[in-house]
């Protein structure tokens, strides 16, 4: 267990007295793909929010690379190589698709801050050209020049997870990747996420559909009433009884 | 891939200085070519290309810039009775004060977002004028206004042997004095440099990461930008474009005045960048120089010039044109404002250049819903973003799509 | 285009001008080198065809748009009585006169008018048009110090005369005065020194004042002024209070007043706050109050009609001074009255009244030099001494351009007869009275010379 | 004592003033999420509804009189307000009255013109950004004040108190306050509980505040959020507009007293905490009495010029260390 990626040690989460995470200890190894299931209001989200930095934990620490991240705002965590996908994809909407793909590559390059105005900006032919390749990859190559807002919702979603690989990161975020999205544009996604997952990546994935779970996770984690409940391979899932109890009980009656 | 190359923008470049040094007779027939009025044209233009960078790029609206023009007036006239009646220190000194105390007010105001933003600077201005006004005569002259003075010391034009006390002494520019058409040239050309630094800010990923901003701000913070320096920085530029205009209206004309700061005056900027088109390069320039001239011409307008006007009507008709033109002219052309300003507000929220993008029928323009929300970058170009597209995409090179 | 009648005069100068940039290419130089031979008058907007452009620049917007409206008709009139139309006004009391009612040197009277918006800015920015476009040879109106203050000082640097409208700061004719600046007006000065005698005799020497002044120039050198006047008359300042100019509602400065053992409340605000103040005071039982065993009395030292409407019945009884009152009964008043009241069916104020004469006594500075060269119109001015505009014997002092005439001691009028009858005048004092030595205030001139602007 | 005491008064009565249309600001804005910079020419309408009754009240009947001639020599007019001819004394006291008589007059013009700007222009913004709300409610406000203009003139038109509430009393030897402001002061803490009293006792108020909490939730219940909501904008203009007609005796109105109030007010609402009704109100009573004391000469001398800016600069403290206000509710508007 000394190769985790991520760390999460004891963390507790509390609102108004309401306790939404209570003694979460976790570890992602590195290039694992790990999924975090559970019933609605488990806490998936929230665990989630406490890794990168938009909430803080009540108690216990983060450490991502051995760097503790509690405290830190989401752009130092997001350098040090933590990227997320939303629910909702967050874009930038008023900017064209390969607008929205450079700009992280200039945080990458840039970190925090850089006043670059000795540039032009559709002069980065490097930055362009390995954008250009990404969106065509994931499928956006025709919709290069378009604003975001005129995507529909699954290109919005690609387009996203472009903006987060763009970065090259260590640990990618998905939150619920499929959600809402019909049979074959799910397989399509996770088809997408198995070559991601092929590079070295390391994934973690909040998930309620369990086909995309199984086919995608190396290990998982359920999450129920703030706790976690199990912990294993998807086969040791799947024969858990705590589990099937909690969670996929309702699920697969 | 942009639609728009450098090429695009030095022949914008080269078309807008011609028309800024064209200007007097270009503004001829409609009566606005003399000195003083193209003077505030181009130095209210370049107020406007500095609050657009703050408002137009960052969505962060300001209701306190006057405070910066006051402060660059200030401190230019302030060199003038110490240092020199030239206008080179003048506006190094007034660009770097105004720099310095938008840096201050930035650094408090952009704690806060949205509405707070804007009360905050508000707030801000109201007292730096409440404060210039009376306690703080000494150094502004409260209601009179801060005047070069025959007497003053500066001691820079003493250093260099100028004669000193001799008589009133005029700004100049190398000699050259800054009064009537030279000062115009010499505002027009810092116009024209100011456009040029707008454009770069544009299209560099600095001005790309500023649109970024915003389009959605909590994505920034998730893509690893601190998203605070960028806008401190759009902040103090814009604030020191604000206090480059002070210090030319001092240049040209060197008395500062207190009411320059007021938050109507504040609201002035707000009104010339939307009615051009916030968030476009043009647009400000447009919206400065409609209403200076309605300020300046409009309310000039008393009824003997409207019966002259519609002298071809007939005595009964011309007397009820005459009586309702009269309403919005001469002491009505705040209503004309008002009026103007509610209709581009609602009905043509990207401003008159976005106007001018649907006359002109540029393809695929997208129709602007909010202020300041143009996607539509200028009217030069960019206006046809989707139109050379597909021709670079397919010589992109592409992969096999992976969804099969 | 025929839309704006006064064309530029200067079209072949721009042409030059505009031929250099296009010939010169980026080289600024060249434009400027040839206007400026271009430009080569005699003086500033000489005249040169059968009209003389004169420029009237008065608020018409902000909070003293009504006073510059009846600025506007003031001046209206006079150019109507200067081209010979009408029935002549005072110019057939004002004596001596050259006026012929055939406009000015034999050329028609023509006018501009322009909005100040009561901003030294805005004022500047319209006197500049009238000068470089509508080609002014004259400026004229204003209705606060700051404003005439500012306009004065630029037409000393373009060379064009400015004949101030209704400014009461000492600093116009004072430390700020200006060669090509006049004043017809009186100042804050003027105001305290024809108070006194008026202020001894109803309230006595034993008095406690109190001041609130309005926070900016004009309030101090009015408190200034007003505080020279009451001290010496043996009065006690008590205190003098600072307000934020627009404050609105007064009352968090008007409470301390009662029980400070003041009772004398002196008001130095105008416009809309005088009349905010003022009737906040009587509502505060100000008037109704006894002090020190004495009648606790309010001041305003500078009374308008417009105020003095805006006020309503709160201003019964209480002094002040003023330039002048329409219901004066001299003859220049008179004729004044008359054909303004037939022109406009209400009777002009003060600051119509300034307006008018100063137009007048301009034009007729002109007809006297012979030439409308500034120069020799400004000396035709300076030392001028007349009479028929109302005021009585006028002496255009030569020394700050300031003009010395009496002063009116109006109160408000108890029982008014119309709704213009509000002021009452309690006493014309004389000239000497008011007349103060030039020198206590500084300032300098500054040369008269022509420019080319 | 005394001093301090009499200062406490003349805040409370400014903040009754801040507080009503701080009040109607807020509540706008808390339920229809729209920033409203016409709201201080909606107060300067209230007093102009004043101004027309009263001149409306005092239309009169010109009578020539041939013996006597003005100055300028036509016959001197003789006027008598119709009422006067008509009602004889009764008349003189109906204009005397004419401030009261106003509040029952502009209840409906205010609530009127309330339904108009919502429907006509305010409705279509709801779901464009606060900045664009701004900027259209800020033309107005120009427009409406440049209508006032030409209609009234720019100089301010004095209203009297009826005779009844006018001068002052005498609270204790030293301690002397005008009636009217006394009155004015009772009008604005009743009208505030009116409001609080109508928001939490019926069950419009009640749809009303749970749609101030959870605008999505109280939709979903299928109850026409918007219907109300344009009835709550109408509210909010009648309070102001009343304000508006309370306050011309103590400030004879003229065009511009909107903007006057319009940023101060804005300032209530943001310390009090955007779309706080008691935010609103106590905020707009602590700034009224702030600013007061900040003028005594005592604190003037100490920090001078501090009464001009004092209110700014408590609202610029207040963002700061508190961005939600004094009784904001937490996560509103706070970033």
């Amino acid at each position: 267990m000394n190769n985790a990626v991520l760390s999460i040690h004891d963390v507790h989460k509390s609102f108004a007295g309401l306790h939404a995470l209570s003694n979460i200890n976790l570890d992602i190894r590195e290039s694992e793909s790990h999924a975090i299931i559970g019933p609605n209001g488990a806490g998936k989200s929230t665990l989630l929010n406490v890794c990168v930095g938009r909430l803080a934990p009540t108690r216990g620490t983060v450490l991502f690379d051995g760097t503790e991240l509690t405290g830190k705002h989401p752009f130092e965590i997001n350098q040090l190589g933590v990227a997320r996908v939303f629910q909702t994809p967050e874009i930038f909407e008023d900017l064209t698709v390969i607008e929205n793909v450079m700009i992280p590559m200039f945080s990458r390059r840039d970190r925090s801050f850089g006043l670059n105005i000795h540039s032009r900006f559709d002069e980065q032919t490097e930055i362009q050209s390995e954008s250009v390749q990404v969106l065509a990859d994931l499928g956006l190559g025709d919709h290069l020049a378009h604003l975001t807002n005129s995507l529909s919702r699954g290109d919005k979603r690609r387009l996203e997870l472009a903006m987060c690989l763009v970065q090259h990161p260590k640990l990618l975020l998905l939150d619920e990747p499929t959600a809402g999205m019909a049979r074959a544009d799910t397989n399509a996604t996770i088809e997408l996420l198995k070559r991601i997952k092929a590079t070295g990546i390391t994934i973690v994935i909040i998930e309620h559909d369990m086909h995309v779970v199984f086919s995608l996770a190396d290990r998982i984690t359920v999450l129920a009433g703030g706790t976690i409940i199990a912990q294993g391979t998807p086969d040791e899932i799947k024969g858990n009884p705590k589990v099937v109890e909690a969670y996929l009980g309702e699920e697969t009656v | 891939m942009f639609g728009i190359s450098k090429i695009n923008d030095i022949m914008l470049l080269v078309a807008f200085a011609a028309i800024i040094l064209a200007g007097p007779i270009i503004l001829e027939p409609i009566g606005a070519s003399y000195p003083d009025l193209l003077q505030k044209f181009a130095i209210f233009g370049i107020f406007a290309i500095g609050f657009n960078i703050l408002f137009g790029l960052t969505g962060y609206l300001s209701f306190g810039h006057a405070a910066f023009l006051g402060v660059g007036s200030y401190a230019a006239v302030w060199s003038f009775k110490l240092l020199s009646m030239n206008a080179i220190p003048a506006i190094a000194i007034a660009v770097v004060l105004s720099g310095l105390f938008a840096l201050a007010i930035g650094y408090v105001s952009l704690r806060r977002a949205g509405i707070y933003f804007s009360i905050l600077t508000l707030a801000f201005a109201q007292m730096s004028y409440n404060l210039a006004y009376s306690v703080l005569t000494p150094i502004t002259n409260g209601e009179t206004g801060l005047r070069v003075l025959r007497t003053d010391p500066r001691y820079l034009d003493v250093m260099f042997g100028a004669d000193v006390g001799a008589a009133q002494p005029t700004t100049n520019f190398f000699g050259i004095e800054m009064t009537g058409w030279p000062g115009f040239y010499f505002c027009g050309i810092v116009l024209i440099a100011a456009f040029a630094f707008s454009i770069v800010i544009f299209r560099s990923p600095f001005g790309m990461t500023l649109r970024a901003i915003k389009s959605n701000q909590n994505r920034m913070g998730y893509t690893g930008f601190n998203s605070r320096p960028y806008l401190m920085s759009a902040f103090i530029i814009s604030g020191m474009y604000a206090g480059l205009a002070g210090s030319l209206l001092a240049v040209t004309d060197p008395l500062a005045g207190a009411e320059r700061m007021q938050w109507t005056a504040s609201g002035e900027v707000v009104l010339m960048t939307i009615l051009g088109g916030a968030g476009t390069l043009l647009g400000p320039v447009l919206g400065a120089g409609i209403i200076k001239y309605f300020e300046n011409i409009f309310s000039a307008f008393n009824e003997s010039v409207l019966n002259s006007l519609f002298e071809f009507m007939p005595e009964d008709v011309r007397h009820v044109v005459v009586e309702v033109a009269g309403l919005f002219v001469g002491d009505g052309w705040h209503l004309t404002l008002g009026v103007l300003f509610m209709i581009v507000v609602i009905f043509l929220p990207g401003g008159l250049m976005e106007g001018a993008m649907r006359v002109l029928r540029i393809k695929h323009s997208p129709k602007v819903t909010n202020i300041g929300k143009s996607p539509q970058r200028d009217i030069v170009g960019e206006g046809a973003i989707e139109e050379n597209l597909d021709d670079r995409v397919r010589t992109a090179p592409a992969r096999s799509k992976p969804t099969g | 285009m025929s839309e704006f009648p006064h064309k530029p005069t200067r079209r072949t100068v721009l042409k030059t001008g505009v031929a250099g940039v296009a010939a010169g290419a980026a080289t600024v130089a060249a434009p400027m080198f040839f206007m400026r031979n271009a430009w080569a008058q005699e003086f500033c907007n000489m005249p040169t065809g059968g009209s003389v452009t004169l420029g009237f620049n008065v608020p018409q917007t902000g909070a003293y748009a009504d006073e510059g409206a009846d600025e506007l008709r003031a001046y209206q009139l006079a150019v109507k009585h200067l081209n010979g139309e009408g029935d002549g006004g005072m110019i057939n009391t004002m004596k001596p006169t050259m006026l012929k009612g055939n406009g000015v040197l034999g050329k028609k009277v023509e006018f501009v008018t322009g909005d100040t918006q009561t901003k030294s800015d805005a004022a500047r920015a319209s006197a500049k048009r009238m000068i470089e476009k509508d080609g002014a040879i004259m400026i004229t109106g204003g209705s606060s110090s700051g404003v005439a203050i500012a306009v004065q000082s630029l037409c000393q640097d373009t060379g064009v005369i400015f004949m101030a409208g209704l400014t009461h700061s000492n600093d116009t004719t004072g430390k700020d005065k200006r060669r090509y600046g006049f004043r017809h007006f009186f100042n804050a000065y003027m105001s305290g020194l024809a108070l006194g005698p008026v202020l001894e005799s109803a309230m006595g020497k034993d008095r406690r004042a109190y001041h609130l002044t309005a926070d900016y120039t004009w309030g101090w050198t009015q408190e200034e002024s007003i505080k020279n006047t009451t001290e010496g008359l043996g009065w006690e300042t008590v205190e003098a209070v600072r307000t934020p100019l627009g404050a609105g509602d007064f009352s968090q400065y008007l409470t301390p007043v009662l029980n400070s053992g003041a009772d004398v409340l002196i008001l130095n605000h105008y416009g809309k706050d005088m009349v905010n103040s003022l009737t906040q005071a009587v509502q505060f039982g100000m008037r109704d109050k006894q002090v020190n065993g004495k009648q606790f009395e309010v001041v305003v030292p500078l009374y308008s009609r417009l105020m003095a409407q805006g006020a309503g019945e709160n201003i019964k009884g209480i002094l002040g001074t003023t330039n002048w009152h329409w219901s004066l009964q001299d003859d220049g008043s008179k004729a004044f009255v008359k054909s303004f009241g037939q022109e406009y069916g209400f009777p002009p104020s003060q600051a119509a009244q300034t307006c008018y004469t100063q137009t007048l006594l301009y034009a007729n500075a002109c007809e006297t030099a012979g030439t409308f060269a500034p120069p020799a119109v400004i000396g035709a001015l300076e030392g001028f001494e007349f009479d028929g505009m109302g005021n009585g014997q006028t002496l255009y002092r030569a020394a700050d351009h300031q003009c010395f005439k009496k002063v009116l001691v109006v109160a408000g009028n108890e029982n008014p007869t119309s709704q213009f009858d509000l002021l009452q005048v309690v006493e014309e004092v004389p000239r000497e009275q008011v007349t103060y030595n030039p020198s206590i205030f500084g300032g300098e001139l500054g040369s008269a010379d022509a420019k080319a602007c | 004592m005394d001093a301090i005491l009499l200062q406490i008064l003349n805040g409370l009565d400014k903040g009754g003033a801040y507080a009503l249309i701080a009040l109607g600001l807020t509540l706008v804005f808390g339920t229809l999420g729209v920033v409203n910079f016409a709201h201080g020419a909606i107060f300067m309408l209230g007093a102009f509804c004043a101004v027309s009754i009263n001149a409306l009240l005092k239309l009169e009947q010109v009578v020539l009189d041939p013996t006597q001639t003005t100055a300028w020599g036509t016959p001197l007019e003789i006027r008598t307000p119709y009422i006067e001819s008509w009602l004889g004394e009764w008349g003189t006291l109906l204009i005397q009255y004419s401030v009261p008589i106003s509040i029952l007059f502009a209840i409906p013009v205010m609530l009127l013109i309330g339904l108009v700007m919502e429907r006509g222009l305010i409705q279509f913004f709801y779901k464009r950004p606060h900045a664009d709300q701004i900027l259209v409610t800020f033309g107005l406000a120009i427009i409406l004040q440049e209508i006032i203009k030409e209609i009234f003139g720019a100089n301010p038109i004095p209203q009297s108190a009826p005779p009844l509430v006018a001068g002052s009393v005498s609270i204790t030897e030293t301690i002397v306050y005008p009636y009217w402001r006394i009155v004015y002061l009772f009008f604005s803490l009743t009208l505030i509980s009116g409001v609080f009293a109508f928001l939490r006792f019926t069950t419009f108020g009640m749809v009303v505040r749970a749609g101030m909490q959870d605008r999505e939730t109280v939709g979903l219940l299928g109850i026409n959020i918007e219907r109300r909501f344009t009835i709550v904008f109408g509210v909010a203009t009648v309070v102001a507009g009343l304000a508006g007609v309370m306050y011309t005796p103590i400030l004879p109105p003229d065009y511009h007293m909107g903007m006057d109030f319009l940023v101060l007010s804005f300032v209530v609402v943001v310390v009090g905490g955007m779309g706080s009704l008691g935010g609103a109100v106590s905020a707009g009573f602590l700034l009224g009495i702030l600013q007061s004391f900040a003028s005594m000469n005592e604190v003037n001398s100490i920090l001078p010029g501090i009464d001009q800016i004092i209110i700014y600069l408590v609202a610029v403290v207040i963002l700061l260390v508190r961005p939600r206000g004094l009784m904001g509710r937490k996560g509103v508007m706070e970033d």
